[in-house]
């Protein structure tokens, strides 16, 4: 699995975005890496609903909506990863008794759905002008089964001979994982391999960010 | 959250404007926003965006048994999902009446008017036949809905592609698009709705925005197919004060007009999405990539990105194996299929206390034996004693 | 029905193996003149019962009970104020949820409430009012769930005297301890704390015009004041049978309050002197 | 005077305790709580096992059913696993539909299911096209106290360890069904996925096996699966403040341990179980 060269190369995908594209939300963004779409919509800090509020903080409120088919157990599982995700990056405590909500909706799957909806939603949250401690970038990778080799930010053929597939987030000061998901079966060695690359990966995806905010904020 | 209530100089200044035959974006009373068209990478997936307002539609398939009384149909069914991303009164989770008001019309609009072959989606008659799912999302909601879901539905089952399959009596086969072609559905007609808004002092306007229909006094929404026939039509008071004279009438001719007009265009926009994609040419399709402009100052495309890694070293990672594996533990065994891990400790203090907490005694336990006073109960936890 | 969205569901539809098992093999009911019954009980006589407080760390009181096979848990919350309700009440309330768990059926429960499941809450509910010094928390309500994780019959009774003991062992004002047992009636054969086979027997196998009497009687009592709280009867059953089963249903509540009263103060025992135990654990 | 310190300040509470190197439970920091194990207890379910972590227990009950296969996947049998946080088990919970909580938790463990290959799901074929068995594997939390995921992942595993499947004979011609519920097969399970939850505070400090409390005040929290062959079957940290790896790692080694421990105890408690049937099976 170690190769013998100090460099390996490596593809993203191309990442494309246009924030501020719904009238209706405060912050938004459509968000593509490759052909996985997600359009993400942020809006408040707003009044709470009694049985939510918490005095002490901002909440957060995660509403993700998928292509086809009603709601899911599956979709829970997501609204949960953004939530405590973003919760760490967002300062909850400037904006106590209040709420925000993040909405998200599918718009196209072909590999690394996660990733890409908690980058979005990092970049909605850029785009809504909340303060925040850190940004989040989310890195998908996967281990081919045959080769065991890591191929970063698969898409869905790719995935289909996958022994395992991850995903992780890291914060832009230390690069230390907010979030970490994974698929399959895979050794210690694999995992930690997969960790470094992706923290490796993730300076890609912040200075994503940071273009695309240097080129609006010029005019602003 | 509840919708926030309209100011009543925003009122005022919509009715006035409209008095004078003008409209807030500019347009004429009775011409529509533009209309683009951009389709998934998927068969049957499309995202609409009506001026401001989006919608995302999605057809699926999936084989089913068919209705009793329609034994060699198959079924469509629509479902139209109003999220917090469109509006933020929209409520996640059940169905809004907003939701099904909208979806009744999609269906009285393409499921009663028939525009679907149902017969041919029948594989075996009785047994299996296709089930055609649409889901329409709305992304952002800046009036007329209707419109707005009817167009991405047409465009979406125009564009859709169901896999073939073979019916050798007992088994059925469903041919992924690598064996065979996959199959276009069979439309007999198209067609997409058209909305007007009539204000207080009696002027009509086509398309209305979201301040708009909330300001306008009925609602009109005509179902129209490029054969200029109606398919569906809703109308609806939204305040009980006025009565509205014969719009019906007015606008019919020129919604006929329009729709003939609009299904030209999605049919130009399917063929070739449809012809490029059977020509395995991606250069010119309207792909979602393509509804972000480059030049935009809001948007950014960048290429493949190519990084070159630096090697993961194992050495850097620090030993860990030193673990203090001082939480010697014991397994105890008891009768009834039931075992205990129970750590031992050096510190006396928490070896009582974990031993209470974990295990009760049997003097705990009252037993009422009637049946058989010498049979002996062994009880740890929650135990049985069925055998 | 609409799919649970909130649930991983499987297939539409799926039926138990138990109904395709060969007929001669199910074993053929009771039988009524048998001096023994199938598990070598007596028509009189109750089964092994077992007691525990405490079980739950998170609820205020909680109890277990085992009665044969059948196992029920329940527990007891701190008063909360009544949800959704304006002005002041005098008293306090109970808010009973009766719950099969989905396995403990012979056929397997859906995760929803069903019908029997709700009137049993009722019957829970009103067994235990009458124990319970409600004008001691008004505006509020105590919580008691109990869900039956097995159930091999008087599942019902099991669980009111459950809940009256987590009732007790939460601290909630009480006049009295609940007791309560099941009789199953066919013909005229009276069968005390049935099991669950029995109890579809004499609820379902009567052939019209042969036998008369038939069903099940469950009655909650408070037998230190000699009151009855409440009475549940389904079936077709005379006037006689009825006071015969209640001198049988007495007889029982006789022999079940000790326990309960036994396995309180050991509880109380427990608590003061925590000590008492550690030399008798191994 | 203890109770009343931690009613009015919960956090203080805790930090006083991690100050001092202990936990409020007597716990060190890196100690994991007790473990019981019971299976088949429940006579009316398939297989069935409770799981208690110290004072956390679940129960997990397994039905079988029968059932036509999907189109697509005409030789895969269903499993599926629900957790329950019913209003049993702690205040935190109401009547009523699953809460978010427990759809998570079952989604956790449909993944940790599928991730682990625990079981293949052609061995619930009974006929392809035609029959396979469905696994109703309901969990019961009846005690919620930190590291539920733990407990439920352990009673399920033990229940599908010990859950057997009474022969079926399916005629292809006419399709009658007919079962032998004399002739019960035990139901092959490839591996034991064991999970270790960790909750970690300020300052990166490592908590093992978290109670409720301290999960509640933790500003992050992850679990860790592993199976036989100590592969890791799942990793989830839902997100919470950001770690370095080497906090993962220490979980990880940690986990290898634990899961070890857990395994034997699964086994013993069923080896347990066998000699015992096997004594009351013979008379009869």
């Amino acid at each position: 699995m170690v190769e013998e060269d100090t460099e390996i190369d490596c593809v993203l995908r191309p990442m494309n975005c246009e924030i501020n594209l719904l009238s209706r939300s405060d912050g938004s963004t459509m968000f593509m890496q490759g052909d996985t779409t997600i359009v993400a919509g942020i809006n408040g800090p707003m009044e709470v609903k009694s049985q939510k509020m918490a005095y002490d903080k901002l909440s957060i409120e995660v509403t993700y909506t998928p292509l086809t088919g009603p709601a899911k157990v599956d979709d829970r599982l997501i609204e949960t990863y953004i939530r405590e995700s973003c919760e760490s990056a967002i300062l909850v405590s400037l904006h106590p008794n209040t709420m925000i909500c993040i909405n998200l909706q599918e718009v196209q799957d072909s590999g690394g759905l996660l990733a890409c909806a908690i980058n979005a939603s990092c970049l909605a949250l850029i785009n809504s002008g909340l303060s925040m401690k850190f940004t989040i970038a989310a890195v998908s990778c996967m281990i081919e089964k045959e080769t065991g080799k890591i191929i970063m930010d698969p898409d869905n053929t790719q995935l289909k001979n996958a022994k395992a597939e991850f995903t992780y987030a890291f914060d832009s000061i230390n690069k230390d994982i907010v979030c970490c998901h994974s698929v399959g079966r895979f050794s210690q060695s694999e995992f930690l391999a997969s960790v470094d690359k992706c923290k490796q990966v993730s300076q890609f995806i912040f200075d994503f960010y940071r273009e695309i905010t240097k080129k609006y904020a010029n005019t602003v | 959250m509840r919708e926030v209530p309209l100011t009543n100089c925003e009122r005022n200044f919509v009715n006035k404007c409209i008095e004078e035959e003008t409209r807030l974006d500019g347009r004429r009373l009775l011409q529509p926003r533009p209309v683009k068209i951009y389709f998934g990478s998927k068969w049957g997936c499309c995202m609409v965006s009506l001026g401001h307002t989006k919608a995302i539609a999605q057809v699926s398939c999936d084989i089913r048994q068919p209705k009793t009384f329609r034994p060699n149909e198959g079924t469509i069914y629509i479902n139209v999902e109003l999220a917090p991303l469109a509006a933020q009164h929209f409520e996640s989770g059940r169905q809004s009446e907003a939701a099904i008001l909208i979806s009744r019309q999609l269906e009285k609009c393409f499921k009663d008017s028939k525009c679907v072959d149902l017969e041919s989606l029948c594989i075996v008659a009785d047994k299996k036949v296709w089930s055609l799912r649409i889901d329409i999302n709305i992304i952002n909601h800046d009036g007329n809905l209707i419109d707005c879901a009817s167009i991405a539905v047409l465009a979406a089952l125009m564009h859709f592609h169901r896999p073939d399959v073979t019916s050798t009596g007992e088994e059925i086969i469903i041919h992924p698009a690598s064996e065979k072609d996959f199959l276009p559905l069979t439309l007999f007609h198209y067609p997409v709705c058209v909305s007007f808004i009539t204000f207080e002092n009696g002027n009509t306007i086509m398309d209305p925005t979201y301040i708009e229909e909330r300001v306008g006094v009925a609602e009109l929404t005509l179902g129209m197919n490029s054969y200029r026939e109606l398919c569906s039509l809703h109308f609806d008071y939204l305040t009980k004060t006025m009565t509205v004279e014969d719009v019906i009438s007015a606008v019919s001719n020129h919604a006929a007009n329009y729709a003939t007009k609009l299904v030209q265009d999605i049919k130009e926009a399917v063929a070739k999405d449809v012809q490029s994609r059977y020509k395995k040419d991606d250069s010119d399709t309207s792909r979602f990539k393509e509804s972000i402009q480059t030049n935009k100052i809001t948007t950014m495309i960048s290429d493949h990105i190519s990084i070159k890694l630096q090697k993961w070293d194992e050495t850097m990672i620090e030993d860990h194996a030193e673990i203090e594996n001082n939480n010697k533990s014991c397994i105890i065994k008891h009768e009834e299929g039931s075992a205990e891990l129970i750590s031992v400790f050096d510190d006396s203090i928490n070896k009582e206390e974990s031993f209470n907490s974990t295990y009760d005694s049997d003097s705990d336990n009252q037993c009422l034996e009637l049946s058989n006073p010498e049979k002996k109960h062994i009880i740890i936890d929650l135990v049985d004693d069925s055998d | 029905m609409p799919v649970d969205q909130k649930r991983i569901n499987g297939p539409e539809s799926s039926v138990p193996y138990n109904i395709y098992i060969h007929s001669e093999i199910k074993n053929k009911g009771i039988q009524p003149d048998a001096p023994k019954r199938h598990d070598g009980r007596s028509n009189n006589e109750l089964r092994n019962i077992f007691l525990k407080t405490g079980i739950i760390s998170q609820a205020k009181g909680s109890a277990y009970i085992e009665m044969g096979n059948t196992k029920i848990i329940c527990s007891v919350f701190d008063p909360r104020e009544v949800p959704n309700k304006t002005g002041y009440c005098v008293q306090g309330e109970l808010f009973c949820e009766f719950k099969f768990a989905p396995f403990s059926h012979h056929k397997r429960k859906m995760h929803q409430q069903d019908a029997e499941e709700k009137e049993y809450s009722l019957i829970l509910q009103r067994a235990l009012e009458p124990a319970v010094c409600l004008q001691e928390f008004p505006n509020f309500q105590v919580d008691v769930y109990a869900t039956v994780l097995d159930n091999g019959g008087s599942a019902l009774a099991a669980a009111i005297m459950a809940a009256s003991l987590a009732l007790a062992n939460a601290g909630v004002p009480m006049f009295g301890l609940v007791t309560a047992s099941t009789v199953g009636i066919y013909d005229h054969t009276y069968l005390v704390d049935p099991t669950d086979t029995e109890e579809t027997f004499c609820c379902t196998k009567s052939v019209p015009g042969t036998v008369h009497n038939h069903g099940i009687i469950i009655q909650a009592a408070l037998p230190q004041h000699g009151q009855i709280s409440e009475m549940f009867v389904v079936g077709s059953v005379d006037t006689d049978t009825i006071v015969h089963s209640m001198d049988l249903i007495s007889e029982a509540h006789k022999d079940i309050c000790p326990l309960l009263e036994q396995c309180l103060v050991k509880t109380v025992f427990k608590t003061f002197r925590p000590n008492i135990k550690k030399t008798d654990t191994k | 005077m203890d109770l009343q310190y931690k009613t009015i300040h919960p956090v203080k509470y805790l930090q006083d305790h991690l100050e001092q190197g202990i936990r409020p439970d007597g716990r060190k920091f890196l100690s994991f709580r007790p473990v019981s194990v019971n299976v088949s207890s429940i006579v009316q379910a398939d297989s069935s096992a409770i799981f208690k972590l110290g004072d956390t227990s679940a129960v997990c009950g397994i039905k079988a059913e029968l059932a036509t296969p999907k189109a697509d996947i005409p030789d895969h049998g269903y499993i599926v696993p629900n957790v329950e946080l019913s209003p049993l088990c702690s205040p935190k919970f109401r009547p009523g539909p699953p809460s978010e909580q427990a759809q998570v938790l079952s989604k956790l463990i449909d993944i940790v299911l599928s991730n682990s290959r625990a079981l293949d799901l052609k061995d619930l074929c009974i006929c392809k096209n035609k029959l396979v068995w469905v696994l109703y594997c309901d969990i019961l939390c009846l005690n919620y106290n930190g590291s539920v995921i733990d407990a439920c992942i352990g009673a399920m595993i033990a229940a599908l360890k010990t859950l057997t499947l009474p022969e079926i004979n399916y005629n292809s011609e006419t399709g009658v069904i007919v079962t032998h519920p004399e002739n019960r097969k035990a139901f092959t399970v490839r591996t034991l996925p064991v999970s270790a939850s960790f909750a970690i505070f300020e300052k990166q400090l490592l908590l093992v096996d978290p109670s409720d409390d301290e999960e509640d005040m933790s500003s992050t929290r992850f679990s860790i699966v592993m199976d036989d062959e100590e592969e890791i079957c799942y990793i989830h940290k839902p997100g919470g403040i950001p770690i370095s790896q080497n906090l993962l790692c220490k979980g990880l080694e940690m986990t290898k341990v634990r899961a070890k421990s857990i395994r034997s105890v699964i086994n013993a408690a069923i080896s347990t179980l066998n000699v015992n049937n096997i004594e009351t099976n013979s008379p009869k």
